[in-house]
């Protein structure tokens, strides 16, 4: 089958993966508490919520698009999720309206930028202002306490020994994938990420993709909050400030363009670990807080200066 | 004296409104207002110093009669007390102080105190021995300074205990938990923590919680709802109240008397509690 | 070596290697002063490779260059510049939101006393100068993105003479230009070459080789075949080198239109652009539309195909009326639109052949939303064999193809959706006589198939040898039609140029 | 054909944002009349100038196609790299800025080093980058401010020439380099035919990497710039100056009307763009408006307004 097309695939993401294994052994040395069970465990857990969120990154990235708001449609659906459940609305609902709340506003995102012609960077900046105003409004400034029990199972529910939040989110990357890689409508998003008017004349519904893929972000955004604030038991209206920056940052560290229809979930898997892993390696390791962006910001760099280098290599 | 305050208007800076705490002392600023017949502008810096200068000169040019200021830093909001004295504008200094300029009055509780009192109940909890960890606010900010300073002072004065690990969740609840997660399987042996506030010690809760961890104490700070009913589930061993809410109402108050005649003490001390079970 | 005095440049044992391609196997190549030297072959043969290696774009894995009997390197394009070379490209690469003026000048402005201020009244004047040698009568202030793609080309074209060069490359330069800017292009370069410059020029269009050429060289599949003195060879000997076969009849015809109308355009207006035009297209059928660059064909066909809204007018498909306001909907409606700007308005360059061929049809092949991809490899290398795809694999990106298999990728997406009327515009626009043939043998089977077609086509041989009839448009209204029978270069080229034919 | 008509629409589509500007200020000065008073204005372009300085930096590296983050992380680490060798090590104030600026100007090397050579993506370098410099802030200031700077210095942030304070005439001064740069010099032309198109640019002989690493150099500059001042502003050197900054810059740019695929646009856009947010945050605070709405509010015009620049510009090609 694509035989080739997944060999190359492979080979672009090839020195990432040596930067990775090169980045696990160092701190392996450095703690040996890192690569215990439990810690892996741990670190997969961590990076489930970043990871949802950059999988709905990923495919507005391949759009040649950008959407700064998944931090604060997880903080809005987040508090608003946590109201019903107070409200005594049944859980499975109260998720539901949740997941359907953040599909909306990612629509509206969609809409703005196909239908009105915004570019992305700012009706996403808009929308991400205009969310956290809400959240902020809707709750008073206060957080949402006290969740229903059977519902927090999203955030503390264990498979086996294996968290619920690494299920889902495996789950999602291979959705992802599938719905990327495999499905028809995959290849319709690359081809306009590519060309988008190439793509127009050729039939594709372009905005509609569009208008989709940003939806998507919204709702899998949503989805996060739930783990998130499933785990916390609260909803804070500050909860996923910043939070685009990690996924951006793990969707273009995995290899994913800026100018579209370049890059892959799996890419965007590998970032999301790395963005973990140095995170809790530099937990681990007890760096001072004032060191911590230091070694933060080196590290990143250098893992991707050996991806180049390896990349030229091959 | 209801009479007497109709018609005035105070400005009120806030550091941030992401944090409930502050959220709290504005809802305590805002009934006294209102029970005084004030006018209350509340703005927002979100933490940041620039927008705060920025802020205060916007209430500047609106004329406000008397500036509530809860500085996002000593040093930074001096420049703008200065502006507001040029403008003849009297301040107050609310939760954190200035480093200069002309403050009719400041009204606070004292952070590095908190931090102390914090250190001091974990010792006599743990009987003066244990493994700590403490979990620091946003680097560089003066509230994460001066009750890690408190706190410190005690700690490091007492042999039997010893600080294990000392990260910074920046007094966030979702990084207490994932960063308490990492110091958790970093450390076996953990008989304590401190955080710089509640919304990060909360965060640490969930994650011992979570990974079954029993047998720590907690002791956070601020006393915000949510902490306060965890003191009494026994989540937590304890928060230290600053009683935002008093904060507030009693800086309103005192501008209010101020600016109506009255003469106001130039430092108002606002009482420390430790909340426990 | 023989008389390496006599020429300017030799290339010599040059190989180039792309992963999977074999560009360029152990070429010599070699020109004289002051000769205009065509350099002709099959899509792909790698006439542009060579030149790239000449230009400092692509280096070469093995040979040498020997320019003025000197062993070069040239590392970068700012080194063939000073070593005076300069390049046509043969894809358009102006930046769209620069002047003219920029654009011929780029990196090389005029500036003032101190050299880091650009001197912009001697840029423009000149830049003016340079526009008027080539007959061109625009503001160098304009920004590229507002004229027409043949005025791009011409811009790549004084481009190309502002720099003093000795050797001069060529690259399908006349593949966007009409006969008029043709005209003007070949007076400029045989005042170059009386100038003691080399031409170096790549051409499909084998016509203009015996107009204007001293020499040929022929390329095929990356070997040099031949060098010849012009007048010392014929059209037929330059595509049997070429192709290595003999080629039969270059326009085939024949199928018959049948008498069932598929397309009619009743008083379609558009602003300034589009003025009542009325036609109308039968089953099987192929409709010529002629006229000059910036006659409002394109506006006409993208109307057609939904892309751009107009004022008045009614189309009909098989008697029906219909609103077309989306290509969405003119696929739906069976119509089809091959574009001239292949690379920014029908390729997705960075995906595979086989993406390319099957992105309008991937619903067709799928359940569920997944799309079996064997069947669609099945159908690529159908494609692949039916039109002769040069392509190492069906995997291979499209924007390492090319130019002439990129069209053909492009053409094979448009038969895939088997389309009731096909809007071909320029569609042999950089395609060699092979290929070409190709095409024209395609579009009488499609027609013979009951396609209506609609060819677009700046170049009067293709557009009278297959069309069945033929319009002409002029300031977006149509000046003449004429029947197969009645069709001549002369009357089209009237009706282009002034609106009616003459009775003198 | 009505020649004035063309004339204002085309007036319309090349001064968009200005008119946005000019509609905010007008209904801003119908609801509050403190608006529109000398003081109140002078006092929002002494808000904007830092901004409006960082963005301009922020222009070239979009311009280019680029983008960088660490803006805000360079201010800070500038202003308290400044104050600290004046405060801790007795430098003369001037000494102490130029150290400050060139080591700014050394981390946009770094940036475009990053960048050209290795080959990085602008996003991730610059993302790096910024928390490297804020971390190294960190650890210079140990988290504490710094102050105790001098009038001296102070005057670069809170005096005045005239009405005018001192950061708007510096504004003023940088939006005229960076105009003639960008208008006048072979590199500035460069820097849109990069954008534009790389390989053409390349083709052209042009040096690609010179030019990049150079706008990042730029970049910095102004960074590093903006950070002396908000440091002579505040009286003292924060070491959270500056965060969440480089959204401000890029959205003051792209609000300017600079495209964020580079090789379109320019610095007036820019400058007029950052008043545009300066102005909102202003006439918001006058009007009363509560700090929760304030974001609702701002959102929504932030994307009314480029709807109406978007609007005005399609009308253009219609006409
Ligand atoms: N960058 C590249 N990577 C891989 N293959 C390439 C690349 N550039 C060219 N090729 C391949 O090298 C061969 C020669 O290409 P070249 O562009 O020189 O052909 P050409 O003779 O100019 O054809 P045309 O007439 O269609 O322009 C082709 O098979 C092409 O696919
Ligand atoms: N001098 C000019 N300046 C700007 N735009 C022009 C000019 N001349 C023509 N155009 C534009 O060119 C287009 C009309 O040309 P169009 O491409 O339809 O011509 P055509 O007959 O299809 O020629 P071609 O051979 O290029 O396909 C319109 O978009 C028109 O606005
Ligand atoms: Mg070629
Ligand atoms: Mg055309």
């Amino acid at each position: 089958m694509k035989k080739s097309e997944k060999i190359n695939g492979y080979g672009e993401r090839f020195g990432l993966i040596i930067a990775f294994f090169i980045m696990i052994i160092t701190i392996s040395f450095l703690s040996d508490r890192f690569l215990t069970l439990p810690n892996i465990l741990n670190i997969l857990r961590q990076s489930s919520i970043n990871g949802i969120i950059a999988v709905g990154m990923t495919m507005v990235i391949l759009t040649a698009g950008i959407d700064l708001s998944v931090g604060s449609i997880l903080g809005l659906t987040a508090v608003i999720t946590a109201d019903l459940l107070h409200s005594g609305i049944p859980v499975f609902l109260a998720i539901l309206l949740g997941l359907l709340l953040g599909f909306c506003i990612g629509f509206v995102n969609g809409l703005l930028i196909t239908k009105f012609k915004i570019p992305p960077f700012i009706a996403t900046l808009g929308m991400m202002t205009l969310a956290r105003g809400l959240a902020f409004t809707y709750t008073q400034g206060k957080p949402i306490t006290g969740l229903n029990e059977s519902f927090r199972v999203i955030g503390t529910g264990m498979i086996g020994s294996i968290p619920l939040p690494v299920i889902i989110a495996a789950l999602v990357f291979f959705l992802g994938y599938l719905f990327l890689k495999r499905s028809r409508h995959g290849e319709n998003i690359y081809a306009l990420g590519n060309n988008e008017t190439a793509a127009e004349f050729s039939g594709i519904p372009v905005k509609r993709y569009i208008s989709l893929v940003y939806a998507l972000s919204g709702f899998l955004s949503a989805l996060a909050g739930m783990i998130l604030i499933g785990r916390l038991d609260s909803a804070q209206p500050i909860i996923g400030q910043g939070y685009e920056f990690d996924a951006i940052a793990a969707v273009v560290v995995g290899g994913t363009s800026f100018t579209g229809g370049h890059g892959s979930v799996w890419g965007t898997l590998i970032g999301v670990l790395i963005i973990a892993v140095i995170n809790n390696g530099l937990n681990l390791l007890d760096v001072s807080s004032f060191y911590e962006q230091v070694v933060k910001g080196v590290v990143i760099a250098i893992a991707l200066l050996l991806h180049r280098l390896a990349q030229k290599k091959n | 004296n209801k009479e007497e305050s109709d018609g005035l208007t105070l400005g009120l800076s806030l550091s941030t409104l992401n944090n409930p705490f502050f959220v709290t002392l504005k809802e305590g600023a805002e009934a006294k207002a209102a029970e005084l017949g004030a006018k209350l502008i509340i703005v927002d810096s979100q933490d940041d110093p620039s927008k705060e200068a920025t802020n205060i000169e916007d209430l500047i040019q609106k004329g406000v009669d008397a500036l509530l200021i809860n500085p996002t830093d000593a040093d930074a909001i001096v420049p703008s007390i200065k502006k507001a004295n040029a403008a003849g504008i009297p301040v107050f200094t609310i939760d954190r102080g200035a480093a200069g300029g002309d403050v009719v009055s400041h009204i606070a509780s004292d952070n590095v105190a908190g931090g102390k009192m914090a250190a001091e109940y974990m010792v006599e909890l743990l009987g003066g021995k244990g493994n700590v960890v403490e979990l620091e606010g946003i680097a560089g900010t003066s509230a994460a300074r001066d009750r890690g300073k408190g706190f410190n002072s005690v700690v490091s004065g007492n042999s039997g205990l010893s600080v294990v690990a000392r990260q910074t969740a920046n007094f966030n609840r979702a990084e207490g938990l994932s960063v308490f997660e990492n110091i958790l399987q970093a450390q076996s042996e953990i008989s304590a923590v401190f955080a710089h506030n509640d919304e990060m010690i909360l965060g640490a809760v969930q994650a011992a919680e979570a990974a079954g961890r029993t047998g720590i104490i907690f002791i956070g700070f601020d006393a915000v709802d949510d902490a306060v009913n965890a003191v009494k589930s026994g989540k937590l061993a304890a928060t230290v109240a600053q009683q935002p809410a008093e904060i507030g109402s009693l800086g309103v108050d005192a501008a209010v008397k101020s600016l109506s005649g009255g003469s106001v003490e130039s430092s108002i001390p606002v009482p420390l509690a430790l909340v426990t079970k | 070596m023989i008389e390496q005095n006599n020429f300017i440049l030799s290339m010599e044992n040059i190989i180039k290697i792309f992963p999977g391609v074999t560009a360029l196997d152990d070429v010599t190549f070699r020109a004289e002063f002051g000769e205009i030297h065509a350099l002709v072959g099959e899509n792909g043969a790698g006439k542009s490779t060579l030149m790239k290696v000449l230009a400092g774009i692509n280096s070469p894995d093995s040979g040498s260059i020997n320019l003025d009997s000197e062993i070069v390197e040239i590392g970068s394009p700012g080194k063939a510049q000073s070593l005076g070379i300069s390049m046509i490209h043969q894809e358009l690469a102006l930046i769209p939101y620069l002047t003219v003026g920029q654009n011929i000048y780029l990196g090389r402005e005029p500036h003032r006393k101190i050299k880091t201020f650009i001197d912009w009244k001697k840029l423009y004047k000149q830049a003016k100068v340079q526009l008027s040698r080539l007959d061109m009568d625009i503001d160098p202030k304009t920004l590229v993105v507002n004229i027409p793609i043949a005025q791009q080309q011409m811009v790549e074209v004084a481009k190309a003479l502002s720099i003093n060069a000795k050797i001069i490359v060529m690259d399908e330069p006349t593949s966007a230009l009409t006969d008029k800017e043709t005209k003007i292009l070949f007076r400029v370069m045989r005042h170059l070459k009386d100038q003691g410059i080399t031409i170096l020029y790549i051409s499909h269009r084998l016509e203009e080789i015996f107009e204007i050429a001293d020499r040929v060289t022929v390329l095929r599949d990356g070997f040099h075949i031949s060098t010849s003195i012009i007048s010392d060879i014929s059209s037929d000997d330059i595509v049997k080198m070429m192709v290595g076969r003999e080629l039969g009849d270059l326009y085939p015809k024949k199928n018959v239109p049948q008498n069932e109308c598929v397309l009619e355009v009743k008083g379609l207006s558009s602003g300034k652009l589009l003025n009542n035009i009325s036609f109308h297209l039968n089953k099987g059928e192929v409709l010529g539309i002629s006229g000059l660059i910036g006659a409002g064909r394109t506006e006409l066909a993208r109307a057609l195909f939904g892309i751009d809204t107009f004022d008045h007018g009614e189309i009909f498909i098989n008697g029906d009326s219909v609103r077309i306001r989306s290509p969405r909907e003119a696929i739906s409606m069976g119509l089809g639109f091959l574009t001239e700007d292949r690379k920014e308005q029908g390729l997705f360059l960075g995906m595979s052949v086989r993406e390319n061929i099957t992105i309008s049809v991937l619903k067709e092949f799928s359940s569920f939303g997944f799309p079996f991809f064997s069947k669609l490899k099945t159908l690529t290398e159908k494609f692949i064999k039916q039109m002769n795809i040069r392509t190492p694999n069906i995997h291979q990106k499209v924007k390492n193809l090319s130019g002439g298999n990129q069209q053909k990728v492009l053409i094979a997406r448009w038969l895939n959706l088997n389309p009731r009327v096909l809007i071909l515009d320029e569609p042999t626009r950089g395609i060699d006589v092979g290929a070409k043939a190709e095409i024209y043998t395609l579009i009488d089977r499609l027609a013979g198939d009951g396609v209506g077609i609609i060819m677009i086509s700046s170049e009067l041989p293709e557009i009278i040898g297959i069309s069945d009839r033929v319009i002409v448009i002029r300031e977006g209204s149509i000046t003449g039609e004429f029947s197969r029978e009645e069709l001549s270069q002369d009357k089209i080229m009237q009706c282009a140029a002034t609106g009616g034919i003459d009775e003198s | 054909m009505n020649l004035k008509e063309t004339d204002i629409k085309d007036f319309l589509r090349r001064y968009s944002v200005a008119m946005i500007l000019l509609i905010m200020v007008i209904s801003l000065s119908l609801f509050s009349w403190r608006f529109l008073r000398p003081a109140n204005l002078i006092n929002i372009s002494l808000q904007t100038s830092i901004v409006a300085i960082v963005a301009i930096g922020m222009t070239f590296t979009i311009l280019t196609g680029g983008i960088d983050l660490s803006v805000g992380s360079v201010m800070a680490l500038c202003g308290a790299l400044a104050s600290g060798c004046i405060v801790r090590n007795g430098f003369p104030i001037y000494t102490a800025i130029l150290l400050a600026l060139i080591i700014g100007v050394g981390i946009g090397f770094l940036n475009g080093l990053l960048i050209v050579k290795g080959n990085i993506p602008p996003f991730v370098a610059t993302l790096a980058v910024m928390a490297i410099s804020r971390g190294l802030t960190l650890v210079y200031t140990q988290g504490r401010p710094i102050s105790g700077m001098g009038d001296d210095f102070v005057y670069w942030g809170s005096g005045k020439i005239g009405v005018l304070p001192v950061p708007v005439i510096i504004l003023f001064i940088i939006f005229l380099i960076s105009y003639i740069i960008l208008r006048h010099t072979r590199f500035g032309l460069h820097i849109y035919a990069i954008g534009g198109n790389e390989e053409t640019a390349r083709l052209a002989g042009i040096n690609n990497d010179k030019s990049k690493i150079f706008v990042y150099m730029i970049s910095s500059f102004t960074a590093a710039l903006a950070g002396i001042l908000l440091t002579a502003r505040l009286w003292s050197a924060q070491p959270n100056a500056g965060v969440g900054l480089e959204l401000e810059a890029i959205a003051a740019t792209v609000l300017g009307g600079t495209s964020l695929m580079g090789g379109y646009g320019g610095t007036g856009g820019t400058v007029v763009g950052a008043f545009i947010m300066g102005v909102l945050a202003n006439g918001l605070n006058l009007l009363e408006i509560t700090a929760d709405y304030q974001r609702v509010i701002k959102g929504i015009i932030f994307i009314l307004a480029v709807m109406f620049d978007i609007y005005t510009k399609k009308e253009k090609k219609k006409g």
